[in-house]
């Protein structure tokens, strides 16, 4: 979706503001949040593309004026909420009114560390990989109501295939729940003039990475 | 006008509020049985006490001492992460970049924060924010300067942009003076702002102080 | 500039809500806020396209959370401090503090008519129209930090010349403060198709008014 | 959630604190020479009394049943418009697009508020929203569906995003059944979102209820 969360080549946001000596978490409830959304994530409630689906679809004012860990928060309430493991009620409430939706697996203390190292993505392919290094490839225009990957500055512009990573789950196929849908993913470079226009410092570069379903040949 | 140009998310009222909703949450979670309290105590003390960017300059400051480790982390990040004993696993899509004095790499999440936690750590506040991911990947150098960076007009900028699951840690230019010196005191030099590309490496001068 | 009032095919702001019986303003202060714009419009202390863009660069969470006349009135207060009608020790004290930055003129109320007319944006053309009704053009990638009036999603597109409006004061250059630089204005239709993908209902066409400099021949 | 997911602008504390910032900006342009409030006054009047949609519908009326009229306003509305006595006048940029069994146009601005306000007076909220400037360029079928319209999946929709100065203004297609109706009772049909392009003029039926 073509949401306030793409804001690659957006102006307007200000300076890079840096604070010094941050702390790991600003306040309390950020390591909880955080903690909870690694728990039911090992829990298998929901895939990390459901999350950031979530996090796009909050509204846009809404988006934009919340600190970071507050919007995980108010995703992960929509995951649980949309996916049956709490009621409005409960929300409501603060406390559990019904029985639990069963899970595959609990995070507990002694298995913290599994529960902190990234899952590998990789998948069973599912056919060749239809471009290789050096390829010349157009990226699609495509303008899906649903989540995806392929930001908007990127869209329609033509790159070059640099790195090939293997077959991977498709978010865009993950966060609107069909399953894995394994495809290969690629780094595709561009021209920063090709993205940005004429007037733009040659020295720029610019990589996404691209699943397959986001090319065409050039 | 500045009553109404600052949106301040961490004002009192609305923190409150939020500890509490993120209280209830805990809460409601843990009775249905989801989550045990004590499986996430353990994670936020991880987070606050053993992940940082030192991991990730240990890697680099290996890469600037072992050539065949630096060729075996540029060619396949997560194998050469994978032979160091004393670095935490990574996951299987790490991707070192290097920076040269013809090019220099920046990473950047314009979508959402994705960061190679297990390198550098929790994300800072600014990576995540809308100033960097709006404008990393089309005024880098207008970001540098914010950082107080300066690149030669000639250098090749590359932004990376994370938008898969691949996750980006850069290979910062060895300073010059440290031809002699140790893993470990190299390590010293890497930041984090480093590993990012919105930072170099320090010199010796600036950690001498 | 690329700001989050360049909103034509975002996702995610929800149905459009009709208000039954709307009145033309929901608070008094809306009324007064419109007035004093037209009113510091009449008297030549700024251009229309000033006004857009001081909106658009308020920052974009603001742009989003506050009204539409606080939008107006927020973006009056920065031309009047930018352009030294007014100070910003004067906004706080709620009071004029020191002399007036003269103006070309004042609407009083015996001509309150001809300052609700709306100006001509006519102006002299500076040489011959390049396109003409039918012809084919492509809109350029343009990407500038200032204010423009070609929206991100019909850039680097192609269409077709429909109507000519004749030479116009240029937006871009006027709230650059670089004068009315005449150009010519034309209607250009795209495909939606063009603009969203293949996807696309067939039906939709889409066409912005496109001022000489945004076009170039396809 | 709901709290988060809602920001009301209109909440009393923002209501009164904006209230007093016009009003000390008001005080300061007027001390200052600038304005005169009682222009002011005649402004808010004007929009509040004399201006609005009536105009427009007047011209459609006119346009419906004076085939003249009708060719004269699609060729250039500023002029035909004008040789009107009983309607405002217009700025020189007025353009009129006609509705048919094969088409139907809808205007918007994307970028902010263009509305032809001498026709059709001030902009209702919802034609300044986010929700519309950013859908209807995109799908302006999902628009009209929030409003209750359903046109044949034939019908060619074409979308006029107002990105400069020229106004325009739809002219809906004549209800079947007001063959002998006057100009006077026919303007009566003709709704603001009918001259948007985001409704269809009144049936007789409609009017009558």
């Amino acid at each position: 979706m073509n949401g306030v969360h793409d804001m690659g080549g957006m102006d307007g946001f200000g300076k890079v503001e840096v604070e010094e000596n941050e702390p790991p978490f600003h306040a309390t409830w950020e390591g909880r949040v955080l903690a909870m959304q690694r728990a039911m994530g090992y829990a298998g409630a929901w895939h990390i593309d459901d999350s950031r689906y979530a996090q796009e679809t909050l509204p846009p004012q809404t988006y934009l004026a919340v600190s970071y860990y507050q919007r995980w928060e108010l995703a992960m309430e929509k995951n649980l909420l949309l996916r049956g493991y709490v009621t409005e009620a409960e929300l409501k409430a603060g406390r559990a009114l019904g029985p639990a939706k069963p899970l595959p697996r609990k995070l507990t203390k002694d298995v913290v560390d599994a529960g902190m190292t990234r899952n590998s993505f990789f998948r069973q392919q599912q056919g060749p990989a239809r471009f290789k290094p050096g390829d010349r490839v157009r990226t699609r225009n495509i303008n899906p109501l649903t989540h995806t990957r392929l930001p908007r500055y990127a869209r329609d512009k033509l790159g070059t295939v640099e790195l090939i990573h293997g077959c991977h789950a498709y978010p865009d196929s993950v966060a609107t729940d069909r399953g894995d849908d394994p495809q290969w993913l690629y780094t595709v470079v561009f021209d920063g003039r090709e993205i940005w226009g004429p007037d733009t410092d040659p020295t720029l570069t610019i990589s996404i990475d691209a699943f397959e379903p986001y090319l065409e040949p050039a | 006008m500045a009553d109404h140009d600052h949106h301040h998310p961490h004002e009192h009222s609305e923190l409150s509020e939020t500890q509490l909703r993120v209280r209830a949450l805990e809460t409601i979670l843990t009775e249905k049985g989801y989550i045990d309290p004590a499986a996430l105590d353990a994670i936020v003390e991880t987070y606050e006490t053993k992940v940082g960017p030192r991991n990730g300059a240990r890697v680099v400051a290996k890469a600037w001492t072992d050539p065949a480790f630096k060729q075996a982390l540029l060619k396949d990040a997560t194998a050469a992460v994978g032979t160091l004993g004393h670095v935490s696993p990574v996951g299987d899509h790490l991707v070192a970049v290097e920076n040269t004095p013809q090019r220099h790499n920046m990473i950047v999440c314009t979508l959402c924060s994705c960061y190679p936690w297990e390198m550098l750590g929790l994300p800072p506040v600014w990576y995540k924010s809308a100033p960097y991911r709006s404008r990393a990947v089309k005024d880098p150098r207008g970001v540098l300067a914010d950082f107080g960076v300066k690149l030669a007009k000639e250098t090749d900028i590359r932004v990376w942009d994370s938008t898969a699951e691949t996750r980006f840690l850069v290979l910062p230019m060895r300073p010059a003076g440290t031809e002699e010196w140790s893993e470990e005191r190299l390590a010293d030099l890497v930041t984090r702002d480093s590993m990012i590309g919105t930072g170099l490496a320090l010199a010796p001068a600036e950690i001498a102080k």
